[in-house]
């Protein structure tokens, strides 16, 4: 008798305080490596909308300037989803009978708004305002990605909090001039930093308040 | 504000009914599920989503009209604020203004027509009335309402008179001036109202008028009042006599607390100086130092010398004081009446009882009252209407009237309507809606209008019609100003000039051994009608601080000479009926005197305030009286909680350098230089962009407590539930501490208001384990709700006690009184609702803030001063509070923390508060 | 394959005195099994151990505190600089208790895995648990460990005078 | 201490050989003879432990608010609940790495179990802090680990520092434990009957054989874990008197804090010993390895620490007097005469005034009366831990916002759930691992019956 463990035992125990150690860091490791993925931030995920509406089209193709549709953009904290009556402008004109707008014909007939999926959202304690950073040089491209490329909305950027605290942190990276900022071709200057730090300074920027809790935060 | 255009006025409010707010409200974040957007289909114009919008509006207290801004986010009203342009708020607002806001998304409010206990559709009760209305001449009618100085409700009556021409109209007002209309009468032979022009005044006298306690004037003294405080010689001083605590009397730079009938002999003395030659005053001696001292100083101020009476004083008094302001040349304007029935209120009330019983009335209209409330139950109201073939109850609640009537209509909310309304000078505003009615209710108007048989039964357009004419010629543009600041133009009534005949009579009252009750309004909830409004009701009240109650204040000698000890159940006997409720012992209140208030023990208020407390009004067989004579007390065999928010408002050891006074004397002659700050190991912090503070006039605060609810209604603040005050928890950001203090034979009293002190060094911070407590550079100690985990260290290291945990989910699925979601429409969507387990606190509206600082950014400027107003700031009467940018050396806060009355609280503790403090200063030449 | 013999001692006495004759002549035990530590017997082993544990210990407490007040610093001034208090970003007082930990945390936890590395642990399965005797040695016995070897056995015998020869055979 | 005493005579009796030690020891784990008394306290312990379960459960359910905590006494039982249990734990850390630096002798009757207490002690400790918590389901919030925010602990809480303290004490603890425990879970390898039992005993053992190579490291490793274990096990308890001495608050913010709080860990701790000790002694027939000279030592270390207990309370109210502070000051007059004062008079009773009959070399040798007095120091310090949460906290500076502690069902719930899981926790130890260090009483034996 007397030998209670086969000679693999041996091994066995030291592979079991390996993994004492190994498995948990593995574990935190592999979990903040998914809920930093794509797949849990939700971007690049498209979403059933009750009118394929695209921006490859109307913005790619048509050239609208963002601010057509998305009126309160440069007042408000919300940029704003058209009413259907915005919609109804053109589309009383043109594609008049196009069944993919049928929809938007009954909600302006009923009076009943159109539900569309949200696709950019942040959660409900973050209190996040378009119209300063518009004012302020940060342009559309910056957070929702080349919109003109997107057939359908998708959510370009994960926007995690450590995602927002880059550019409030080193908002320089991003800055563009006022007059830029619905321009959806543009791109960033090799000199950007300069640049932006220029910029910082032309629009007040008061960048160490920006890692403030309070700022985004209340 | 913005500008508002008549006829699409309607439209926008139309689109509102389809509203939907673009910040849906996003579920817990864990699941993710999807969320809809859902802009409008149409969207209205002038509508910014998501931003709030100021609408000017008129709210009524005691049926006169004051004017205040009503805020609103995506189409419904979440705050009222002051309208600085009108002259009954000047900027400022009072508990019951701020509290309207929660009343509308009241879920008790009724929403039917109530036959019986059955609802029931308007084509019955149109054939009910039908059928009662058929006699043409309109026999036994009657229309009971409170005190209406509104043109078209007015005009409305007298169209109904017009139908029914017999119609007797009894109106009478629970909480009202009928002591000072028979004093009006006595004096002048008529009716007129009497305001104090109290900024031109150097020296007053107030006999029992508690003038900046909560009533129709009270915005308007109260500013007058702060603009004669601080160190300087535009100073007044008030005198005060009075029987129990009021705000008056707690403002006094002298006061003293005598029983009802002695304080007329205060007017007698002050009366004979003048030559009246009213006999000797029997006064006790420290009384008379009182007197003499008061009649002096008036003299002296002869131009600039007031006295005012109050209610329990009788009418002699009353006209008394009229001679006496007469003989002083006294800033006092005598305007005529608005209220234009001549019999006074309790007259009104007697004689409807009389002609219920004796079956004069035949069919009944009560309108917005609850007469079955506030009658004694001597008068026997509610059987009197049940015995009638008809009767109908307008109001907006079913409650202890509509009950004993047969029909009840819904009444719509103040602000969902359009009416108007005067202020008590006669200044006529417009009332205007903010929202869409919630429900199928019409307005006090429309009902009355359809009960005329008028041709026009809109609201609006039933207003425009009183103001067609009121505003003759270029109406539009007239209407559109009147709506756009809350005021019509030129609409105050011209002082008249009047003059007391003869020096009045004032009779002698044997001195009465018996416990007299002084009765007053509710400090928070007025007459009862108030009493659902989960604010008011957890607004602890300014001496008491008692919340979810009404309690009975005895003086301490009576409550040693009855064995009564605080807290203890007494029962309170008077004319053979008796109230139980708990006893608090109030130091500097007259010997001989009980305290009680009205508005409490409602039988159906709803959810919030049925059986709260005791229903005082029901011992006395004189209604509304404010002084009853023959009082026994005793301890009950009951046991009533008494609930409040400060359980030591007798401060046991020295508070001396926690509520700071000084005399002026004092001021002028420092005895000590002001105190250096003491030395930190810790660098003095940087100063960002702003450095925001808070400076608190304790000299000018009156614990009136508007900015305790005006911050509840602006942060969302939550209420708790008398059970849980029970507990010792509450949520009030803003506290007001009492503070009382004896000073020779009386006491000094004050308020000391306590928001965040956002500490420099704050001591919340580095105790936090997960920096949800943390500093942002602008000096505001700011808490990360979405951070916090509830380790509660912050507040257990707060030496201010000013931090508030949600030990259950009091905004949610824990609220008190479970009244499900129609409360929430009331939320401010800048701040966030606090779940369970978490910790909040005052942060000097940061949401304003913000605000401020991106419109200023947008225009590439700094914020302004004066242009970041806190809410509580905003709902000062008395412009107590002040904000600013300490980076400004020009700034108020800058300015006022060089004031020799400056303090810090607990400034030995060295957190370096950003919230600091004016000292209370009495007008006094001597020190201490 | 390991294969060895078992000498067996009833008292720590006995075995202390048998290593050292076993040493001296020239046959020194690869290894003593007790139920109780002999103090000093190792030297009279065939290799005897020179333990580091301690120097082990040591670093590894002094990297687990540097680490400890490294990730402060690191987070608490450079990567997210909060104002807390207006305490200075670096409170090093403050920060001193973590490292306090830290250090004592890593010394132990380093220690015992060189504790157990060192004694050639966990090894549940182990020649010398072929002899039902070596069960004894972790109750109540002592038992020195030699090469098996007939001629030692009887060397062992003659010399040491054990209470009991025993063989282990794989 | 009693060195002298204890060379003049044994501290083990009435045993014969080694045989027998061992035999004595696995006897309770192998040969359990469970008489109804024993099922009767494990189900009472293990009632006491669903109360917990359910209380927990309710908890979570409803939120902290079921508890008595309101504004301004914001903590409650699970801070004092906490405080206790962690100091409780202190005692068996002490006993085995100080004992054991100071070469005491009759360490090797307590230690094991008093480390096994110690861990018990400590998770119960442990949990309370989390159980009162807002949002206890953020707790992995005050741990630094890679998250999407960017955000980091806030390292200058103590809050923070309790959690690297009690985690490391655990871990510490629980080494320190594990590696005293091989050598006898390699005895019971042996002596276990079912393959299966030898197995999992043998799985633990590591394969311990005894060798000299063994013995050597963990002699070493062991020593050298007692000398960490000591600066520790001090540190701990003054950290968590830093929950209350490094703030602001009158009665709390003082220096002498961390001494007197780990002077009361340690008097409470070994206050538990007793009762436990008493426990063991007649549940498993250990008369011969605890004997009564045991209890007497314990005595004289109670004595002792009551006494520095005494001192430290008068010390608080020399500082309140002579500092002069306001609210200190009348924190002390609140204690004596407010409505906590009944608790504060049965604080000093039992802590300071009680213990003196220790003086009494008779009581000193009866059993029952330590037990008995131990019992009322382990709820004298309780009220002492209750308290120095309640009255700081209902005197604060302001007077506007002081208030009165009220305990609903669920704080006593817990707490006496939390004493029902540990008694419970015991029980299942003291019946599958060795309560007393076999190899040590070995060692201890044939060095008292060497001569």
């Amino acid at each position: 008798m007397a030998q209670l463990f086969r000679p693999g035992a041996n091994s066995i125990a030291v592979i079991v305080i390996v993994a004492i150690f190994a498995v948990p860091t593995a574990a935190i490791a592999l979990t903040y490596f998914i809920w930093n993925s794509p797949y849990a931030t939700d971007q690049n995920l498209t979403r059933a909308q009750p009118v394929p509406f695209s921006h490859a089209h109307h913005v790619g193709d048509l050239g609208l300037d963002c601010r057509m549709c998305h009126t309160g953009v440069e007042k408000t904290a919300f940029a704003g989803i058209p009413s259907t009556h915005i919609c109804m402008t053109c589309h009383s004109q043109i594609w008049t009978n196009a069944q993919m707008l049928a929809p938007a014909r009954a909600s302006l007939a009923s009076g009943k708004p159109l539900h569309w999926q949200r696709v950019n959202r942040v959660p409900d304690y973050v209190f996040f305002d378009h119209s300063i950073h518009v004012a302020k040089g940060i342009g559309c491209s910056v957070c929702h990605g080349p919109v003109q490329k997107m057939a359908l909305m998708r959510q370009a950027q994960p926007l995690t909090m450590g995602w927002c605290l880059d550019c409030h942190r080193h908002p320089e990276q991003y800055i563009r001039p006022k007059d830029d900022v619905f321009d959806i071709y543009w791109s960033t200057p090799p000199d950007q930093l300069a640049r932006g730090k220029k910029l910082i300074a032309q629009y007040l920027i008061h960048t160490d308040h920006l890692t403030d809790c309070s700022t985004c935060h209340r | 504000m913005p500008s508002l255009k008549t006829p699409s006025e309607l439209d926008r409010r139309v689109a509102l009914k389809l509203l939907a707010s673009v910040m849906a409200a996003t579920m817990a974040r864990c699941s993710r599920p999807d969320e809809e957007i859902i802009p409008y289909a149409n969207m209205p114009e002038g509508l910014v989503a998501g931003e709030p919008m100021r609408f000017a509006t008129t709210l009524m207290l005691a049926g006169y009209g004051r004017g205040f801004l009503g805020i609103s986010v995506d189409g419904r009203p979440i705050k009222i604020e002051g309208n600085p342009k009108h002259p009954f708020s000047l900027g400022a607002t009072d508990i019951f203004a701020e509290a309207e806001v929660l009343s509308l998304y009241d879920p008790d409010r009724s929403t039917a027509i109530h036959h019986g206990d059955a609802i029931a559709t308007w084509d019955e009760f149109a054939a009910d009335w039908g059928r009662a209305a058929q006699t043409k001449s309109g026999e036994g009618f009657a229309l009971v309402s409170g005190r209406i100085v509104s043109p078209t409700t007015l005009a409305r009556i007298a169209a109904l008179k017009s139908r029914v021409p017999e119609l007797r109209w009894y109106r009478t007002e629970p909480v009202n001036d009928d002591a000072a209309r028979a004093g009006s009468r006595l004096a002048f032979g008529r009716v007129v109202t009497t305001l104090p022009r109290w900024a031109n005044a150097d020296v007053i006298l107030s006999l029992d008028a508690d003038s900046l306690g909560h009533g129709p004037d009270e915005l308007r003294i109260a500013r007058a009042y702060a603009s004669r405080r601080g160190n300087g010689a535009k100073r007044q001083r008030i005198h005060v006599a009075e029987p129990v605590w009021t705000l008056t009397g707690a403002a006094a730079d002298f006061r003293i607390a005598l029983r009802p009938e002695i304080i007329r002999e205060i007017a007698r003395a002050v009366a004979n100086a003048y030559g009246a030659n009213l006999g000797t005053p029997q006064l006790p001696d420290y009384a008379k130092d009182f007197a003499q001292r008061a009649g002096n100083e008036l003299m002296a101020a002869r131009g600039k010398a007031l006295v005012l009476a109050g209610e329990s004083q009788p009418a002699q008094v009353h006209a008394l004081c009229h001679w006496i302001n007469a003989q002083l040349g006294a800033p006092v304007d005598y305007l005529p009446s608005q209220d234009t029935v001549e019999n006074d209120h309790a007259f009104e009330l007697a004689a409807l009882a009389e002609d219920l019983h004796a079956r004069r009335i035949k069919a009944l209209i009560v309108a917005d009252a609850n007469p079955v409330y506030d009658a004694p139950d001597a008068l026997r109201i509610a059987d009197g209407i049940a015995s009638l073939p008809f009767s109908a109850h307008i109001g907006l609640y079913r409650d202890e009237t509509a009950r004993a009537c047969h029909w009840h209509l819904p009444l719509s909310h103040a602000l969902e309507i359009w009416g108007d309304a005067r202020a008590l000078d006669g200044t006529a505003s417009i009332v205007q809606p903010l929202i869409q009615k919630l429900y199928p209710t019409r307005t006090r108007d429309e009902y009355l209008a359809w009960l005329a048989n008028e041709a026009v039964t809109n609201a609006y357009d039933l207003t425009c019609m009183s103001w067609q004419n009121g505003i003759a010629g270029k109406f539009d543009a007239e209407w559109r100003k009147a709506l756009n600041d809350g005021v019509v133009a030129n609409s105050a009534a011209m002082p008249l000039s009047v003059a007391v005949a003869r020096v009045p009579d004032l009779p002698r009252t044997p001195a009465t051994r018996t416990m007299t009750i002084a009765l007053s309004p509710d400090p928070s909830v007025w007459d009862g009608r108030y009493a659902n409004n989960a604010w008011l009701q957890e607004c602890s009240k300014p001496f008491t601080k008692q919340v979810w109650g009404n309690a009975v204040q005895i003086a301490p000698g009576d409550a040693q000479r009855f064995n009564i000890n605080d807290e203890d159940t007494v029962d309170i006997e008077v004319d053979g009926k008796t109230v139980t409720a708990p006893a608090i012992l109030t130091p500097g209140q007259a010997d001989g005197v009980i305290g009680m208030t009205w508005g409490q023990g409602r039988l159906n208020a709803g959810r919030i305030g049925t059986g709260i407390g005791t229903r005082v009004c029901a011992i006395s067989s004189h209604p509304f009286a404010r002084a009853l004579d023959g009082a026994t007390i005793r301890k009950s065999a009951h046991t009533v909680p008494f609930r409040s928010t400060q359980a030591h408002t007798r401060l046991q050891g020295r508070t001396e350098d926690l509520f700071q006074i000084a005399t002026l004397a004092e001021l002028a002659h420092p005895e000590h230089p002001p105190k250096q700050l003491p030395p930190s190991l810790l660098s003095v912090p940087a100063k960002g962009e702003y450095a925001w503070a808070m400076v608190v006039d304790t000299d000018a605060c009156i614990g009136c407590n508007a900015c305790v609810v005006a911050c509840q209604s602006e942060n969302n603040v939550p209420v708790v539930g008398p059970e849980e005050i029970s507990r010792g928890r509450d949520m009030h950001w803003l506290r007001v501490d009492s503070y009382i203090r004896p000073h020779g034979y009386t006491e000094r009293r004050g308020f000391q208001p306590v928001p965040c002190m956002h500490c420099e060094f704050a001591p919340c911070e580095p105790v936090c384990p997960v920096e949800a407590s943390v500093h942002d550079r602008e000096g505001l100690n700011v808490q990360v709700y979405n951070r916090c985990i509830g380790t509660r260290f912050c507040e257990a290291n707060c030496p201010y006690k000013v931090r508030r945990f949600n030990w259950f989910d009091y905004s949610g699925d824990q609220a008190y009184a479970d009244e499900g979601e129609a409360l929430k429409a009331q939320h401010n969507p800048d701040v966030s609702a606090r779940g369970r387990g978490v910790m909040e606190k005052c942060n000097y509206c940061l949401q304003r803030i913000s605000r401020a600082r991106k419109t200023a950014e947008k225009e590439d400027r700094k914020i302004a001063e004066g242009e970041m107003v806190t809410a509580c700031q905003a709902a000062c009467p008395t412009r107590a509070i002040h904000f600013g940018d300490l980076n400004r050396a020009d700034s108020d806060v800058s300015k006022l923390r060089h004031a020799p009355q400056h303090y810090t609280l607990l400034q030995e503790l060295n957190t370096r508060p950003r919230t600091t403090y004016l000292r209370r200063i009495f007008n006094s030449d001597e020190n201490g | 394959m390991s294969e060895y013999l078992l000498a067996e001692f009833d008292t720590a006495h006995e075995t202390m005195d048998a290593a050292r004759l076993a040493s001296e002549g020239g046959h020194a035990a690869q290894d003593v099994l007790s139920h109780i530590p002999i103090e000093g017997i190792d030297e009279l082993l065939i290799r005897p151990s020179k333990p580091t544990v301690g120097w082990v210990m040591f670093i590894a407490g002094a990297i687990g505190g540097a680490l400890g007040y490294f990730m402060q610093w690191y987070s608490a001034v450079i990567d997210y600089p909060i104002i807390s208090g207006h305490r200075p970003l670096n409170s090093w007082p403050a920060f001193l208790l973590v490292p306090y930990e830290t250090n004592i945390l890593s010394a132990a936890i380093v220690g015992l895995l060189a504790w157990l590395w060192m004694s050639g642990l966990p090894k549940p399965y182990h020649p010398l648990f072929f002899a039902d005797v070596t069960g004894r040695a972790v109750q109540d016995r002592y038992l020195l460990v030699f090469p098996r070897d007939a001629k030692l056995a009887e060397w062992i015998s003659a010399h040491l005078k054990p209470r009991a020869i025993h063989e282990v055979r794989e | 201490m009693s060195t002298e005493e204890g060379a003049q005579t044994r501290w083990i009796v009435g045993i014969d050989s080694l045989e027998e030690i061992n035999a004595r020891i696995s006897a309770p784990i192998l040969d359990p003879a469970h008489t109804w008394r024993w099922w009767v306290a494990l189900s009472f312990s293990g009632g006491l432990t669903l109360l917990m379960i359910v209380s927990v459960t309710w908890l979570f359910g409803h939120g902290i608010g079921i508890f008595g905590n309101n504004t301004t006494i914001v903590w409650g039982f699970p801070i004092a609940n906490y405080v206790w249990w962690l100091g409780i734990g202190h005692a068996g850390t002490l006993i085995s790495a100080l004992l054991l630096l100071t070469r005491q002798k009759w360490r090797g009757s307590l230690n094991r179990f008093a480390e096994a207490m110690t861990l018990f002690a400590a998770s119960m400790a442990e949990l309370f802090p989390i159980f009162h918590l807002g949002r206890p389901y953020y707790l992995y919030w005050i741990v630094p680990y890679p998250n999407l925010q960017g955000l980091w602990p806030q390292w200058r809480s103590a809050l923070v520092w309790d959690f690297w303290a009690v985690g490391t004490y655990i871990t510490f603890s629980a080494l320190f434990w594990y590696v005293g425990l091989v050598p006898d879970l390699a005895m019971l390898r042996e002596r276990a009957k079912s393959l299966w039992a030898r197995r999992i005993y043998g799985a633990f053992a590591l394969g311990w054989r005894g060798s000299a190579r063994h013995w050597e490291l963990h002699e070493r490793y062991y020593r050298y874990m007692a000398a960490l274990a000591v600066p520790l096990v001090v540190s701990v308890h003054s950290i968590v008197s830093l929950d209350f001495a490094a703030s602001l608050e009158p009665g709390w913010a003082d220096t002498i804090y961390p001494p007197y709080f780990v002077v009361g860990a340690l008097y409470s701790g070994f206050a538990m010993v007793v009762v436990l000790a008493a426990a063991l002694r007649w549940g498993c027939s250990f008369e011969p390895f605890i004997a009564v000279k045991h209890f007497e030592v314990i005595a004289r270390v109670l004595l002792t620490a009551s006494i520095i207990m005494g001192v430290s309370y008068a010390t608080e109210w020399l500082w309140a007097w002579y500092g002069g502070e306001r609210s200190e000051r009348h924190l002390v007059v609140f204690l004596f005469t407010g409505p906590y004062a009944p608790l504060y008079y049965g604080q000093l009773l039992f802590n300071v005034v009680i213990p003196q009959a220790f003086w009494s070399a008779r009581v000193r040798n009866s059993i029952a009366a330590i037990v008995i007095i131990s019992i009322l120091i382990n709820v004298g310090m309780w009220l002492e831990r209750i308290l120095i949460v309640w009255s700081t906290l209902s005197r604060d500076y302001l007077p506007s916002a002081w208030r009165i502690f009220l305990p609903t069902f669920w704080d006593w719930a817990l707490l006496f759930g939390s004493l029902g899981a540990f008694m419970f926790l015991f029980m299942i130890f003291a019946s599958i691992l060795p309560a007393l260090p076999a190899h040590e009483l070995r060692k201890l034996w044939i060095e008292e019956n060497a001569s």
